[in-house]
C-alpha cells in the first residue's frame, strides 16, 4: 500500500531477440515468462493489481537498435526495468543508455563479465551466468572426477579468450593440466576437423570447445564424426543452451559435460515451474527463460520493499540481498559489482535411451555453491 | 610446421575445398553463361541441406534418397524463380540480379527458420551420416572419416562432368549467346529462355547437392550459407568470373590454402582468402583463369 | 636500329613537309598474331591521308596504336616530335590527337547535345572541377549547337544517344570527334552506314576540318577517296602494300587484286 | 525553332522539382524529432548521409561498393575512439571522416581499375578485411562487445546529452554532407563522371581519365561515409560490430534503391524508410529477414527507379 | 521535302501469291511513333531492297517482321500464315533469317562457336562451305567474336545465318564497312542463293550495290513508303532516286 510509482504503473522493458538467432532460446518465451512472473506478482500482492505491465520489444541483436529503443522505451512508454539482453554489444548499450536515466536493468541472457567489471554500472544487475561461472564449473567439476588432461579450442575472440582463461585456470587450480596449449578458432568456422584430429593423436581425456551456438553444433557435429568418443575422449563444453542440445539431438551429446545455472528437470520446485509455463507457452523453458521469470520476481519484490518503482529506490532494495526461488538457489546480490552469485550446477548430457521423457536431457553431476560459483568479489574491476 | 601436419592439412583442405568447388562451380555455370550474379547461391546450399533434413523427417527418406531428390528440389525452386522474378531483369544492369537475389536470400533464410521452428521446432536441424559411411579410414599418415573421402570423390566427378557438358558441347555457347544478345539468338530460331531457366536450374541444383552433402557435417541451420558465400564469391573472383574449370581448380586450391595458412597463423584464417583474392586481382584482373575483360 | 628506321627521312629536315604524325615500325601481336607487322608512316602536316586495305589488314589498330587505345608489341608513334606510344589515351587527346570510331560509341544515356558539351567541356578547365556549378558549361552551347549543325543533328539534339538510328549515331560520332579540335584526326570510317546525304556532309566537313589540320582516314569508300585523299597508303596483312596518289593506287595490281576488285575503273 | 528555349525549358522544370524536394525534404527534417523518436530521428540523417555518399559512387558512377561499411565502420570505431580519449565532438567527428579517408585511398586505388561485378567483389574483401580486423583487435574496437560509454562534452554551451541538440547539430553536419554531394552531382564533375560510367572508352578518346574520375568519385564518397559514420557514433553514443559487417554494406544499398538511385535524395529518403520499418519490426515478432527481403524483392523488381524516382518521373511526364 | 508523300503505293498484284507480305505495319518505340502504314510484299525469289535516308525506318520495318520489335500493328503473313503474333524463335523456324545492322557477333563465343550458333537445316550451310566463301574466318576461327574487325564481323553475320537454310533473308546494310572486292563478292553469293531458290529484303545505303542486285526497291521517307522502283525503271530514275536519299 502507498507504493509510489511513476505513472502509477510498472512497466517492464523485455529488451531481446524477437526474431534472430536468439529468439528460441529467448526470445518471445522470454516475454512469456516475465508476463508469468508479473501476473503471479500482482496474484499475491493485491496493491499492485493491474499495475504491472510487460512490454516485449526486438533489439534484432544489434547495439545501435537497443540502444535506441532502451531510450525510447525510457523516455516515451516510461518503462522502469530493463530486462533480458541477449547479444553482449546490445547489453553493454542498453546498460549504458538505462544508466544515464537511472533506470535498472537485469541481464539474463547476455553472458559478457564486462557488465560486473570495466562496463558495470550502478543501474545494471546481471542475473543467471556469466563467462567465469561457465568456465569455472566446467573446468572444475570435470577435472575433479578425474578429467584431468584437457585439450581446449576457443573461438578467437573476447568472449572465447575469456573463457578459455577461465578454464585454464580452473583445472590448474584442481590439479589437472593442458596436453598442449589452447588453440584458437577463426570465428566464425564451420569446419573443425583439424583440431578434432590434433586431439585425436594427442589423446587427452577431454576435449574442451569454448564455441557457442551454430559453431559449438559444428563442433559436436564432426566431434562425433571423427570418433572422439569411441575413443575414449570426452567433452567439456562451456555455453550449452537446451536449444543446442536440440538441433543436433541428445545422442550426439550424450556423455558431454558443461555448467548450466539451472535446468527444469533440477527437482520437483523446477518441475513444477516448468508445467506451469509449458501450459501458458507450449515449449519447455530453457534457462534463460527460466531465468527472466526469476529476475523479473525479483525485481517487483525489490519494488515492494521499497515502495516505489524509483530507480534509485529499487537498486538500493536489491543491493545485498538474499533470496532463494525455484531459478536461484541461494542468491545473493553483490552490492560491489552486482552480480547476482547462485548455485550453478555441472551436467552431464543423457543418452536418448535414458531420458524418461522428451526433453530430459541432463543429469546433475556436482552442485556449485554460489559463493563459488562466480568470479570473487575481491576480483572485480567495477568502479560504480 | 611438420610435413605430417602439413598433410593432414591439406587434406583437410580439399574436404572445404570441394565445397567451394561445387559452389563455385554453380556460381560459375550461372554467371559464365547468364551473367547473373546468384547472392541466392548460399541460401539454396541452405535449402538443400534442409530439404534433405525435411525429407526424412516427413517421409523418412534417408540420406540416398535425398542425394538425388534435394537437388532436383532445389533446382525446380530455381527455375521458379528464374522465371518469374529473375527473367524480368534480363537487359539490365548485372547488379540489379544481385539485388534482387540478396533479398531473396534474406527471404529464404527467415522463411525456412520460420518453418523450421514451427514444423520441427528446432532452430538448427540435427543430421547424421549415412550407415555406410560412417566410421573411418586409416589412411597411414591420419585416420580420416570415409564421408569425407567420400565428398571429395563425388565433387570431383561432379565437376568434371559439368565441365565436359559445357565445354565440350554446344550447349555453353548457346546459353552464352542467349545471355549476351537474347533478341537476336531467339531470332536464330532457338528458344532462349527455355536454355537459360534450364541451365539456371542446374546451377542452383548444384548448390543444393552441396547442401545434402554438407547436412551430415556442418550444422544444418538458416543461416549456414550467409558466411560461405561471401567466401565463395571471393573463390569464384579469384577463379575468374564465369570461368568452369577456374572456379573448380581455385575452389579445392583455396579450400587447401585456407587450412594450411590457417594452421601456420590462426587469426589470418579468415582473411587469408579475401587478401588471395584482392592480391590476385592486381596482379591479373580477370582472375586466374578468366580471359581478361571485353573478351567475354 | 634496323637497317628500316634509317630508311626514313630524319624529322625536322627542312626540305619537304614537316610531318605531323610519324609510326617508326611499329608492330602489334595479339596472341601470337601479327595484326600489325613493321609499319612505318609518315602523316604530312597539312594533308588528308587516306588508309585503305582489304578487311582485317589492320587499319583500326594501327588507329588505335595511334591514339594510344593499344600499346604497340614494338616500334615508336611520334606526334610532332613527341613520343606518344607510351602515354595513354587521354593524355594523346590533350597533345592534340583526337579519333573516331568504327563502331560508334557515344554516351547513350545523354542527349545528343549533352554528348557534344561533355566532349567540349574536357578541353576546358571545369572538369574536376566538382565545386562549380553546371550552369558554368552553357557556355559551351553554342559551340554544341554549331557542330549539332555541320554534323545534321540539330533537329535531334534533345533525343537521348541511345535512341538514334545507325546512321544518326555515326552522325554524333564524328560529331564528337570534332569537339577537340585536334591538330590531327583520325576518322575510322566516318562515312560507313551514311546515306549519299550523309556522306555529302562528311566530305564536306573533311575538307573544312582539314583547314590547317592533319587528317587521317579510314575508308572502303572509293568515291570519298578520290575525292579527298592527298596521299593513300594501303595496308595487307598487317603491312604496307603501296602508298601514293589515288591514280597511282588505283593502277598498282597488288591493290586491285587484293581490295578494289573491278571497283576501281569505273 | 531554335533550339535552345526547349532545353532551357526543361531544365527550368528539372530546378523546380529539385527544388520542391529540398524544401519539402528540409521542411520534414527541420521538424522531425518531433514527429518521431529524436534519436530515430537522427539515425535517419546518418544513415541518409550514408546512403547518399555510396549513391555517388553507384548511381552517378555505375560502381557497385559492397564494401561501403568499411568506410562507415572505421570512421564510427574512430569518432568512438576520439570521443572516448576526450577529444571534442568536431575533431572526433573530423578524426573519423578521415581515417575513412585514408583507408579509402588504397582501397580506392586498387579496386576503381576493376569494374562491374568485379569492383563489387573487391570491395567486399577489403571490407571483410577491415571486419576481421575490428572483431580481433579488441582493444580499439571492443570486439564483440562494442564500445560504449564515451563521453560527448558540450561545445558552445551545446549540451549534447540532450538527444534533441545532438539532432539539430547533426541536421547541420547532414546538410553540409549533402551539399557536397550536390554540388559534386550537379557540376562539370559530375557531367564528366556520367560519361565516364556511360562509355569509358568514349570517354577517355575525349581526354578523360577515367581511373581519375572514378578514384576522385570513390574519395568523395568515401569521405562522405566516413562523416556519415562519425555521425552516427555520435548519435548513438554506441558501436558494435556490426558496423564494418556485409550486412551493413548490404543494407545501405537497400536503402538507396528503394529511395531511387541517383536521384540524390532519393537515398536518404530510402533510409529514412528502412530505419522506420525497422522500427516497426521491434515491436512484432514478424521476422525481419522477411519483412526487409520482401521489400527488397518488390523494389527491385516493380519500382526500380525507387520511390523518388518514381515520383520523380510521374512529376515530370505531366 | 520535295517527294510527294504517297499514302498507299499501287503494287502490281502478283500472280503467284507473295512469300512476305506486310500490311499497314506501324511501329512503336515507346512513345514515338516510328512506322506510319508500311506496305510491302517479297515474291518468292525475288530480291527487294529498302533505300532511305538515316533514321526513315528501314531497319526498323526488319526488326518488327523479324519480331525483335514487339510494339506494332498491322499485318506480317509469311507463307500465308500470319506471323505478326509469333515470338521470333518460331518466326525463324518458319525459314526466315535476319542479319541486323549491328551484326550481333558475339563477343563471348569464339568465331566458329558463333557460326556454329543457330540451328543447322537441311539444305544449309555448313561450317565447311562458310569458311570457303571466307577463308579469314578459317583463319580466326578460335578468336573470340568480339576480335574480329569490323568487316570480318559483317561476313561472319552474313554467313552465320545462313545455316539454318532460311527461305527468306533479311539483310541490314550487308555492305556497310567492307572492302569493294568483299562486297562484290557477298553480291555474287546473293545472286547464288537466289538461283537456289532464296528471297531476300534487302536495307541498303550503297545504291549501286542496291541496284546490280534488287528487282524492285521500296523508298523509305519518315517511315512511309512513298515510291517502288523497279529494276527496270532504276537506271533511268536514277536521279530520283538520288533525290530520294538526300534533302
Ligand atoms: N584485340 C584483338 N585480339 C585479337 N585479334 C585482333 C584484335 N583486334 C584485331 N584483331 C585482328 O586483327 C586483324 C586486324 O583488325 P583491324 O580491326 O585492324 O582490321 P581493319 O583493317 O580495321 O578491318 P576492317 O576494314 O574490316 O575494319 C583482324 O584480323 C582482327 O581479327
Ligand atoms: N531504340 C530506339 N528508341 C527510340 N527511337 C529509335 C530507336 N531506334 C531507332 N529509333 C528511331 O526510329 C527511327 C527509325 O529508325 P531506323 O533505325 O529504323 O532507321 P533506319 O532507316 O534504319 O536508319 P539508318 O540508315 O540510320 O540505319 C529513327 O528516327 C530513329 O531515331
Ligand atoms: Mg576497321
Ligand atoms: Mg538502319
Amino acid at each position: 500500500q502507498g507504493a509510489k510509482l511513476s505513472d502509477n504503473a510498472i512497466k517492464i522493458g523485455v529488451l531481446t531477440d524477437l526474431s534472430g538467432v536468439y529468439s528460441e532460446l529467448s526470445g518471445p518465451g522470454s516475454v512469456k515468462a516475465a508476463q508469468m512472473a508479473a501476473d503471479d506478482f500482482m496474484a499475491t500482492n493485491a496493491a499492485y493489481k493491474g499495475k504491472v505491465q510487460v512490454i516485449g520489444v526486438d533489439h534484432q541483436n544489434k547495439a545501435d537498435v537497443a540502444s535506441n529503443k532502451a531510450a525510447e522505451m525510457i523516455d516515451r512508454q516510461n518503462v522502469d526495468v530493463l530486462m533480458d539482453l541477449p547479444t553482449s554489444s546490445a547489453a553493454l548499450a542498453a546498460s549504458e543508455v538505462a544508466k544515464g536515466k537511472k533506470i535498472p536493468v537485469m541481464v539474463v541472457t547476455g553472458g559478457t563479465t564486462a557488465l560486473t567489471n570495466e562496463k558495470c554500472s550502478k543501474y545494471t544487475f546481471h542475473y543467471a551466468y556469466d563467462n567465469f561461472m561457465l568456465a569455472n564449473g566446467t573446468g572444475t567439476a570435470v577435472t575433479k572426477r578425474g578429467g584431468n588432461s584437457w585439450y581446449i579450442i576457443y573461438p578467437n575472440y573476447a568472449f572465447g579468450q575469456d573463457l578459455d582463461r577461465q578454464m585454464t585456470a580452473a583445472i590448474k587450480e584442481n590439479g589437472g593440466k593442458l596436453v598442449t596449449p589452447s588453440d584458437a578458432t577463426p570465428f566464425p568456422n564451420t569446419d573443425f576437423s583439424s583440431y578434432l584430429l590434433k586431439a585425436q593423436s594427442l589423446k587427452p581425456k577431454i576435449f574442451g570447445t569454448m564455441q557457442a551456438g551454430n559453431d559449438l553444433v559444428n563442433v559436436v557435429k564432426q566431434y562425433n564424426e571423427f570418433g572422439l568418443k569411441k575413443q575414449g575422449i570426452g567433452l567439456g563444453i562451456g555455453l550449452l543452451f537446451e536449444t543446442d542440445v536440440a538441433a543436433l539431438g541428445q545422442d550426439a551429446y550424450a556423455g558431454a559435460l558443461a555448467t548450466v545455472p539451472w535446468y527444469w528437470n533440477l527437482d520437483q520446485r523446477s518441475r513444477d515451474w516448468t508445467a506451469k509455463f509449458e501450459k501458458a507457452f507450449g515449449k519447455k523453458p530453457t534457462w534463460a527463460q527460466a531465468g527472466v521469470y526469476s529476475a523479473t520476481m525479483t525485481y517487483l519484490q525489490a519494488v515492494s520493499r521499497a515502495k516505489s518503482d524509483n530507480g534509485d529506490a529499487v537498486v538500493k532494495a536489491l543491493e545485498g540481498y538474499r533470496f532463494s526461488d525455484f531459478f536461484a538457489r541461494s542468491a545473493y546480490i553483490r552490492p560491489q559489482d552486482h552480480r547476482v552469485t547462485l548455485d550453478v550446477y555441472t551436467v552431464q548430457v543423457k543418452a536418448k535411451a535414458q531420458a524418461k521423457e522428451a526433453g530430459d536431457i541432463f543429469t546433475k553431476v556436482a552442485t556449485i555453491p554460489s559463493a563459488k560459483a562466480f568470479a570473487p568479489v575481491a576480483e572485480t574491476k567495477c568502479k560504480f | 610446421m611438420n610435413t605430417q601436419l602439413l598433410l593432414i592439412q591439406v587434406f583437410n583442405g580439399l574436404v572445404n575445398g570441394a565445397f567451394y568447388a561445387l559452389l563455385s562451380l554453380g556460381l560459375a555455370v550461372i554467371f559464365g553463361m547468364l551473367r547473373i550474379v546468384n547472392f541466392m547461391h548460399g541460401a539454396l546450399y541452405m535449402l538443400g541441406a534442409f530439404t534433405a533434413f525435411a525429407l526424412g523427417q516427413a517421409f523418412g527418406l534417408g540420406f540416398w534418397p535425398a542425394l538425388i531428390l534435394a537437388p532436383l528440389i532445389v533446382g525446380v525452386l530455381g527455375m521458379v524463380l528464374e522465371r518469374t522474378l529473375l527473367s524480368r531483369l534480363y537487359g539490365l544492369e548485372p547488379s540489379y540480379n544481385l539485388l534482387l537475389t540478396f533479398g531473396l536470400t534474406l527471404l529464404t533464410q527467415d522463411l525456412v527458420k520460420q518453418v523450421m521452428l514451427s514444423q520441427f521446432a528446432v532452430s538448427s536441424a540435427p543430421y547424421t551420416t549415412p550407415e555406410v559411411l560412417t566410421g573411418v579410414v586409416n589412411l597411414g599418415f591420419v585416420v580420416f572419416p570415409k564421408y569425407r573421402l567420400f565428398v571429395i570423390a563425388l565433387t570431383l566427378v561432379i565437376c568434371l562432368v559439368t565441365w565436359f557438358v559445357i565445354e565440350k558441347t554446344r550447349v555453353g555457347a548457346i546459353i552464352r549467346a542467349s545471355t549476351e544478345n537474347p533478341s537476336v539468338t531467339r531470332a536464330f530460331g532457338i528458344d532462349v529462355s527455355k536454355w537459360v531457366t534450364g541451365v539456371f536450374g542446374v546451377g542452383v541444383g548444384l548448390a543444393g547437392l552441396a547442401g545434402v552433402l554438407a547436412a551430415p557435417i556442418y550444422s544444418v541451420e538458416p543461416y549456414m550459407g550467409a558466411e560461405l558465400i561471401i567466401t565463395t564469391f571471393a573463390v569464384v573472383v579469384i577463379g575468374g568470373l564465369g570461368s568452369i574449370l577456374g572456379s573448380v581448380v581455385t575452389g579445392f586450391a583455396v579450400g587447401v590454402l585456407a587450412a594450411v595458412g590457417a594452421a601456420i597463423y590462426p587469426p589470418i584464417a579468415n582473411t587469408l582468402v579475401f587478401v588471395l583474392m584482392a592480391i590476385v586481382l592486381l596482379v591479373r584482373p580477370s582472375g586466374l583463369f578468366g580471359l581478361p575483360e571485353g573478351t567475354r | 636500329m634496323t637497317a628500316q628506321t634509317q630508311l626514313a627521312p630524319p624529322i625536322g629536315v627542312d626540305n619537304g613537309p614537316s610531318v605531323a604524325l610519324e609510326a617508326r615500325n611499329l608492330i602489334k601481336d595479339f596472341r601470337g598474331f601479327r595484326a600489325t607487322n613493321d609499319v612505318t608512316l609518315d602523316i604530312h602536316e597539312g594533308e588528308i591521308h587516306a588508309i585503305i586495305g582489304p578487311n582485317g589488314a589492320g587499319k583500326t589498330t594501327l588507329f588505335n596504336l595511334l591514339s594510344g587505345f593499344l600499346k604497340p608489341t614494338s616500334g615508336e608513334v611520334r606526334l610532332f616530335g613527341e613520343r606518344i606510344d607510351t602515354l595513354p589515351p587521354h593524355q594523346i587527346v590533350r597533345r592534340g590527337l583526337s579519333r573516331s570510331f568504327q563502331i560508334s560509341s557515344v554516351f547513350p544515356t545523354m542527349t545528343v547535345r549533352e554528348n557534344l558539351l561533355v566532349a567540349l567541356q574536357s578541353r576546358s578547365r571545369l572538369p574536376g572541377q566538382f565545386w562549380t556549378p553546371l550552369s558554368r558549361l552553357e557556355k559551351l552551347g553554342p559551340q554544341a549547337d554549331a557542330i549539332l549543325a555541320d554534323v545534321g543533328l540539330a533537329d535531334s539534339h534533345a533525343r537521348l544517344a541511345a535512341d538514334l538510328s545507325h546512321g544518326e549515331k555515326r552522325q554524333l560520332e564524328i560529331g564528337i570527334s570534332l569537339t577537340q579540335e585536334p591538330r590531327v584526326l583520325l576518322l575510322d570510317e566516318p562515312t560507313s552506314g551514311m546515306g549519299s546525304e550523309g556522306i555529302d556532309r562528311v566530305k564536306a566537313l573533311v575538307r573544312q576540318v582539314a583547314q590547317g589540320r592533319t587528317v587521317v582516314l579510314v575508308e572502303h569508300n572509293m568515291s570519298v577517296v578520290s575525292e579527298l585523299a592527298d596521299r593513300i597508303t594501303v595496308l595487307q596483312y598487317g603491312s604496307l602494300l603501296a602508298s601514293g596518289s589515288y591514280d597511282e593506287v588505283r593502277q598498282d595490281p597488288r591493290v586491285i587484286e587484293a581490295y578494289l576488285g573491278d571497283e576501281g575503273d569505273e | 525553332m531554335t533550339t535552345i528555349p526547349r532545353t532551357a525549358s526543361r531544365n527550368d522544370r528539372e530546378r523546380t522539382i529539385r527544388a520542391a524536394w529540398i524544401i519539402g525534404l528540409g521542411l520534414l527534417l527541420l521538424i522531425l524529432p518531433r514527429l518521431i523518436y529524436p534519436v530515430l530521428a537522427l539515425d535517419i540523417l546518418a544513415w541518409g548521409l550514408f546512403a547518399v555518399a555510396f549513391d555517388l559512387l553507384f548511381g552517378f558512377s555505375g560502381l557497385l561498393s559492397f564494401g561501403h561499411a568499411a568506410f562507415w565502420g572505421s570512421s564510427a570505431y574512430f569518432t568512438a575512439y576520439l570521443l572516448a580519449s576526450g577529444q571534442s565532438v568536431p575533431v572526433a567527428m573530423l578524426g573519423g571522416t578521415l581515417s575513412a579517408l585514408v583507408l579509402a585511398v588504397p582501397i580506392a586505388y586498387l579496386s576503381v581499375r576493376s569494374a562491374g561485378i568485379y569492383f563489387s567483389m573487391i570491395t567486399l574483401a577489403f571490407a571483410q578485411m577491415v571486419y576481421f580486423v575490428a572483431l580481433q583487435w579488441t582493444d580499439v574496437t571492443g570486439g564483440e562487445n562494442g564500445l560504449q560509454g564515451f563521453e560527448r562534452p558540450s561545445l558552445f554551451g551545446l549540451d549534447f546529452s540532450n538527444s534533441v541538440t545532438r539532432y539539430y547539430f547533426c541536421l547541420a553536419v547532414f546538410a553540409l554532407g549533402f551539399y557536397i554531394a550536390y554540388r559534386t552531382v550537379r557540376s562539370p564533375f559530375g557531367q564528366a563522371q556520367q560519361a565516364v560510367r556511360d562509355n569509358e572508352q568514349r570517354a577517355q578518346s575525349i581526354g578523360y581519365n577515367p581511373v581519375r574520375f572514378k578514384f576522385t568519385a570513390f574519395m568523395i564518397s568515401a569521405g562522405l561515409a566516413g562523416l556519415a559514420g562519425s555521425m552516427y557514433t555520435f548519435g548513438h553514443g554506441v558501436v558494435s560490430l556490426d558496423v564494418t559487417k556485409w550486412t551493413t554494406s548490404g543494407e545501405v544499398v537497400m536503402m538507396t534503391l528503394l529511395g531511387g538511385t541517383a536521384t540524390l535524395f532519393g537515398p536518404a529518403v530510402g533510409a529514412g524508410l528502412v530505419l522506420l520499418l525497422r522500427d516497426q519490426l521491434t515491436t512484432s515478432s514478424l521476422p525481419v529477414g522477411i519483412v526487409t527481403g520482401l521489400v527488397f524483392v518488390v523494389v527491385v523488381l516493380f519500382f526500380r527507379a525507387g520511390v523518388v524516382g518514381t515520383v520523380q518521373g510521374w512529376l515530370r511526364r505531366r | 521535302m520535295t517527294a510527294p508523300h504517297m499514302s498507299a503505293v499501287s503494287t502490281p498484284p502478283p500472280s503467284v501469291p507473295p512469300l512476305l507480305d506486310v500490311r499497314d505495319l506501324n511501329a512503336y518505340y515507346g512513345q514515338s511513333h516510328v512506322l506510319h502504314g508500311v506496305n510491302l510484299h517479297v515474291q518468292p525469289g525475288e530480291i527487294v531492297s529498302l533505300i532511305g535516308r538515316n533514321g526513315a525506318g528501314k531497319t526498323t520495318t526488319l526488326r518488327s517482321i523479324m519480331g525483335a520489335l514487339r510494339s506494332r500493328t498491322g499485318s506480317v503473313t509469311f507463307d500465308g500464315q500470319d506471323i505478326l503474333r509469333l515470338p521470333s524463335n518460331r518466326v525463324a523456324a518458319r525459314g526466315l533469317a535476319w542479319v541486323p545492322e549491328e551484326r550481333a557477333i558475339m563477343s563471348t563465343l569464339t568465331v566458329r562457336e558463333n557460326l556454329e550458333l543457330p540451328p543447322a537445316r537441311p539444305g544449309g550451310w555448313t561450317t565447311e562451305r562458310a569458311y570457303e566463301a571466307f577463308p579469314v574466318l578459317r583463319e580466326r576461327g578460335h578468336h573470340p567474336g568480339s576480335k574480329l574487325s569490323g568487316g570480318e564481323q559483317q561476313m561472319l553475320a552474313i554467313v552465320r545465318v545462313l545455316r539454318s537454310a532460311p527461305r527468306l533473308l533479311l539483310l541490314d546494310e550487308p555492305s556497310e564497312g567492307l572492302a569493294p572486292v568483299i562486297v562484290q563478292r557477298i553480291g555474287d553469293i546473293i545472286q547464288k542463293l537466289r538461283t537456289e531458290g532464296l528471297s531476300v529484303l534487302l536495307v541498303e545505303q550503297n545504291l549501286k550495290f542496291a541496284t546490280r542486285l534488287a528487282d524492285r526497291h521500296y523508298v523509305f521517307v519518315d517511315g512511309q513508303i512513298v515510291d517502288e522502283v523497279s529494276r527496270a525503271d532504276a537506271v533511268a530514275r536514277r536521279e530520283d532516286l538520288l533525290k530520294y536519299l538526300s534533302v
